[in-house]
C-alpha cells in the first residue's frame, strides 16, 4: 500500500522519522521490485508490454513518492534525510523509466538492473544497501 | 380501513396486556387453523420464548400460544387480554 | 396446506407463485377479519412496496413510507385474496396468471426488442 | 455421469469464485510480508466457505430456497432490509474491484489506457453474459481459471522450506495488528459472501433436488478445497520471491512475477491469463449476486435460464451493477484499495447472511431428515462465532493498520 497512506488521512501533519523511514522502506521494495522486472529482460524471459505497463506502475509510485516527500515539512533535524530520499526516489523514477520506454532492450534492462542494484544494494537482502539501506538506518538512528 | 380488518403487521406491534394492565410481552407469531374451509386465529404467540418460535429455534407448545377468544381488545396501541395466559405469565 | 401453522414463521414474506410458475412478489402482509371476541379469520395477502412502512419501527415509517411509497392500493401494493391461494409449502401458490391478479410488476418489458433478451 | 459433470461445475464454481481479486492480493502481501507464517488463516476461511456454501446448496436442493430468501423469510422484513442494503453496498465495491481488476490485467495484456479497459472488460462481460447461457457462463471462466495453477507449480518449483511451511499452518498469535489484519483479510476473501448467494441461486436455477446432496458436498469439498489451493500457491510463492527480496505487492502487475521468475514468459501469461478469467468470472458472480440479492428479497422473478425478457428488472438489476461498478472505478479510485474495503467489510455483514441459512439448515419443519448433521451443526455454530468475532475485529483492524498499509 504504497499509495500515500497520508493521503487517506485528513491533511499531512509534519512527516516524522517513523513516516519517513517508511517511505524510504517502500522505495526500497519499488527498487527490489524493478530489478526483478529487469532481471526478466536481461533473460529474455518476460513480455514487454508487461514490463512497460508495470515499469510505468512502479515509476508513477516512485513519482509520488519524491514529490510526497519533497511536499512534506519534515521533523526538525531530519531535513538532510529527507533531501537525499528525495534525491533517491527521483533517481528510483528515472531508472524505472528507462525500462518502462525501452520495455525490450537487454542491454537498457542491464544499465536499469545495475542502476537499481546501486540504490538498493541488493546484494542479499539483509545487506547494506549504500544509499537506502544507510539512509534508513540513519533515520532511525537519529529517530 | 373498512371495520374488522386487522394487519398482521399491526398484530406485531402492539403490546400484549392482561385486563389488570400487567405487560404479557409482544406478539411474534400468530397461529391460524383450518376450521370449515377457512383459516382462523387459534391464538398468538407471545414473550420472549416466541422470538425463538419464530426464529425457528424452538418450537411453539401449544402452552405458549395465547388463545384469541381470550382477546378482549385490540386497541389502537395495545392488546388487552381477558386473564394472563397461565404460561404466558411464566415467561 | 397444513391443519394448522404460523403466519410469520410460514407466511410472511414468502414468495408468491403464480399457476404458471413464476415469481410475483413476496406475502409482504397478511389481511385478517374479525374483532375480539369473534373468529378472526385470513381473508387476504398484501404484496408489495406500499406494505412495506406498516412492517418497519414506527420511527422509520415517515422515512420509509418516502422511500417505498405509501399503501396505495392497486399501484403500490395489491390485495390477493386468501381464496386465491392454492397452497402455502415451499411458496405461496396462487390458483390464477400474476397478470390476472395484478401482480406482473415486470409488465414493462423494455429488453424484449433487444435481441438474445 | 451427470455426477462428473455436477462436480466438475462445482470445481469450475469454486475457481471462477473462488480465486477473485481479494485472494490474489491478500494472499500475495501476506506472503511478501509474513512469509508463511499466516498460512494456517487460508484453511479457516476456506473451510469456513466449504461449509456455508454446503449448507447453502442443501437449503436450496431441498426448501428451493436461495440464500436470500431464507434471509427475508427468517429474519423479517426489517432486519432484511438491513442486510440487503449493508451486502449491496459491499457487493457494488466488489464488482468495481474485479472490474479494476480486469481493466489492469487487459492493460498489462495490451498496454492501453486502464479507463478504456475497464470500460471495454465490463462491456465484453456483459455481452457474453447476455449471449452465452448459463452452463458454458461457468465453464468459460472456470477452466480459463485453472491457469492459475502456475501459482502451486510456481510455489513448488521454487523449492518452499517445507519445515517453516508446516510450521505456518499453526496458529500464532503475533501482537502486530497488521498481522491480525491479515487473517482476517485472508478468512474474509475467502468467505466471500456473493459466492455462496451465486451458488445457492444456481442450485435453484438448475432444479437441485434432495438428490444431488452428495453432489453439493463434493462441491463444497472438492471446489472450495481446490480454491483453497491455489491460495496458498499464491502465498508460498510470494514469501519465496517477495520476501526475501523486500517486495512489497500494491500492484496487480506485481503478482504474475510469481510465475515470470520461475516459468519466463509462459509462466508470466499463464498468470495473467488465470488471474484475468479469476476476476472476470468474479465480476460476473459478483453483480448476479446482487441482482440476485434485489430480486429474492422482493419476489421478483429472477435467474439467467429465465430469458431477459421474462425477468427484466432480474436483468437490469445485474446490468445496473455493471454500470455502478464503472462509475465506482471512474472515481480513480485504486482497484486494490477497493478490493480491501470490499473484502474486509463483507466480513462485516456476513453473520447475519450465514445465521438465517444455519437456522433454517437445522430447522425439521423445512429440511424433513436433511437437516444438519452432527458435524455441520456443530461446525455450523463454531463458525457463527468465528464469523462473529471475524466481523467485530474487522473495521477497528482496517483503521488502525489503514487498510495494511501498516
Amino acid at each position: 500500500m504504497v499509495a500515500c497512506g497520508c493521503a487517506l488521512l485528513a491533511g499531512c501533519g509534519p512527516l516524522d522519522r517513523a513516516e519517513l523511514g517508511r517511505g524510504v522502506e517502500s522505495l526500497s521494495a519499488l527498487a527490489a521490485e524493478g530489478q526483478l522486472l529487469a532481471d526478466g529482460v536481461v533473460q529474455d524471459r518476460t513480455r514487454s508490454t508487461h514490463t512497460r505497463v508495470h515499469a510505468g506502475t512502479l515509476a508513477g509510485d516512485a513519482a509520488h513518492e519524491a514529490q510526497k516527500l519533497a511536499d512534506a515539512t519534515v521533523e526538525a533535524g531530519a531535513d538532510r534525510e529527507r533531501d537525499e530520499a528525495v534525491a533517491v526516489a527521483q533517481r528510483l523514477d528515472d531508472a524505472l523509466g528507462e525500462l518502462e520506454t525501452f520495455p525490450g532492450g537487454e542491454r537498457t534492462a542491464a544499465n536499469v538492473h545495475r542502476a537499481l542494484t546501486k540504490i538498493q544494494a541488493l546484494g542479499d537482502h539483509r545487506g547494506h544497501a549504500d544509499d537506502l539501506e544507510r539512509l534508513a538506518g540513519r533515520i532511525k538512528d537519529g529517530a | 380501513m373498512s371495520a374488522g380488518v386487522i394487519k398482521l403487521s399491526r398484530l406485531l406491534e402492539l403490546r400484549v396486556e392482561a385486563e389488570d394492565g400487567t405487560p404479557v410481552g409482544r406478539v411474534h407469531d400468530v397461529r391460524v387453523r383450518r376450521v370449515d374451509g377457512r383459516y382462523e386465529v387459534e391464538g398468538l404467540i407471545v414473550g420472549p420464548r416466541g422470538l425463538l418460535v419464530r426464529l425457528g429455534w424452538r418450537r411453539a407448545r401449544q402452552r405458549d400460544v395465547l388463545a384469541w377468544k381470550d382477546v378482549m381488545a385490540v386497541d389502537p396501541d395495545r392488546l388487552v387480554v381477558r386473564r394472563a395466559n397461565s404460561s404466558a405469565r411464566r415467561m | 396446506m397444513d391443519e394448522r401453522f404460523d403466519l410469520v414463521y410460514r407466511l410472511l414474506d414468502d414468495q408468491l407463485v403464480d399457476v404458471d410458475g413464476r415469481r410475483c412478489g413476496r406475502v409482504d402482509d397478511v389481511e385478517l377479519t374479525g374483532a375480539a371476541g369473534e373468529p378472526l379469520v385470513v381473508t387476504g395477502l398484501l404484496t408489495g412496496r406500499g406494505a412495506y412502512a406498516a412492517r418497519l419501527p414506527a420511527r422509520w415509517r415517515r422515512l420509509a413510507r418516502a422511500l417505498f411509497g405509501r399503501d396505495v392500493r392497486g399501484s403500490t401494493a395489491r390485495r390477493v385474496p386468501w381464496t386465491e391461494v392454492s397452497d402455502v409449502g415451499v411458496t405461496v401458490a396462487l390458483r390464477r396468471r400474476a397478470a390476472d391478479l395484478g401482480l406482473d410488476g415486470d409488465d414493462w418489458r423494455p429488453l424484449d426488442r433487444v435481441p438474445g433478451g | 455421469m451427470k455426477a462428473v459433470l455436477q462436480i466438475a461445475l462445482g470445481i469450475i464454481a469454486a475457481i471462477g469464485g473462488f480465486v477473485d481479486i481479494g485472494d490474489l492480493v491478500f494472499n500475495s502481501q501476506a506472503g511478501a510480508v509474513f512469509g508463511y507464517e499466516l498460512m494456517w488463516a487460508v484453511p479457516i476461511g476456506v473451510l469456513g466457505i466449504g461449509l456455508y456454501a454446503e449448507m447453502c446448496g442443501r437449503v436450496a436442493a431441498v426448501t428451493k430456497r436461495p440464500v436470500f430468501d431464507v434471509i427475508r423469510m427468517r429474519l423479517g422484513l426489517t432486519t432484511g432490509l438491513i442486510v440487503l442494503v449493508a451486502s449491496l453496498f459491499v457487493n457494488l465495491l466488489t464488482v468495481a474491484a474485479e472490474i479494476g481488476g480486469v481493466g489492469l490485467l487487459l492493460q498489462l495484456f495490451f498496454d492501453a489506457p486502464f479507463t478504456l479497459f475497464a470500460l471495454l472488460g465490463a462491456l465484453a462481460l456483459a455481452t457474453i453474459i447476455w449471449f452465452v447461457p448459463f452452463e458454458g457462463l461457468e465453464r468459460l471462466f472456470g477452466y480459463a481459471g485453472l491457469a492459475l495453477f502456475v501459482f502451486v507449480a510456481a510455489a513448488l518449483y521454487l523449492g518452499p522450506d517445507w519445515h517453516s511451511v508446516a510450521r505456518g499452518f499453526v496458529p500464532e498469535a503475533k501482537s502486530s495488528t497488521l498481522y491480525w489484519y491479515f487473517v482476517v483479510g485472508l478468512v474474509a476473501a475467502a468467505l466471500m459472501p456473493y459466492e455462496v448467494y451465486f451458488y445457492s441461486s444456481g442450485a435453484v436455477e438448475e432444479r437441485w433436488g434432495p438428490g444431488d446432496l452428495r453432489v453439493n458436498r463434493l462441491n463444497a469439498v472438492i471446489g472450495y478445497g481446490i480454491g483453497g489451493l491455489l491460495s496458498l500457491g499464491i502465498m508460498v510463492s510470494a514469501a519465496q520471491l517477495f520476501a526475501p527480496a523486500g517486495v512489497s505487492p500494491d500492484h496487480l502487475g506485481t503478482v504474475p512475477l510469481l510465475a515470470q521468475v520461475p516459468f519466463g514468459e509462459t509462466g508470466l501469461l499463464l498468470a495473467l491469463l488465470g488471474m484475468l478469467f479469476a476476476i472476470g468470472g468474479a465480476a460476473v458472480d459478483a453483480s448476479f449476486a446482487g441482482a440476485y440479492s434485489i430480486a429474492q428479497f422482493a419476489g421478483w422473478e429472477w435467474g439467467k435460464y429465465r430469458r431477459a425478457s421474462g425477468a427484466p428488472r432480474f436483468t437490469l438489476a445485474w446490468l445496473l451493477f455493471f454500470a455502478l461498478g464503472l462509475i465506482v472505478l471512474m472515481t480513480g479510485i485504486d482497484p486494490l484499495d477497493l478490493t480491501e474495503y470490499s473484502v474486509v467489510l463483507s466480513v462485516v455483514a456476513l453473520p447475519l447472511t450465514y445465521l438465517p441459512v444455519l437456522l433454517i439448515a437445522r430447522d425439521r419443519t423445512f429440511m424433513g431428515d436433511h437437516v444438519n448433521g452432527a458435524i455441520a451443526g456443530s461446525l455450523g455454530w463454531v463458525y457463527f462465532v468465528v464469523l462473529v468475532v471475524v466481523a467485530v475485529v474487522a473495521i477497528p483492524l482496517l483503521l488502525a493498520t489503514n487498510a495494511g498499509a501498516g
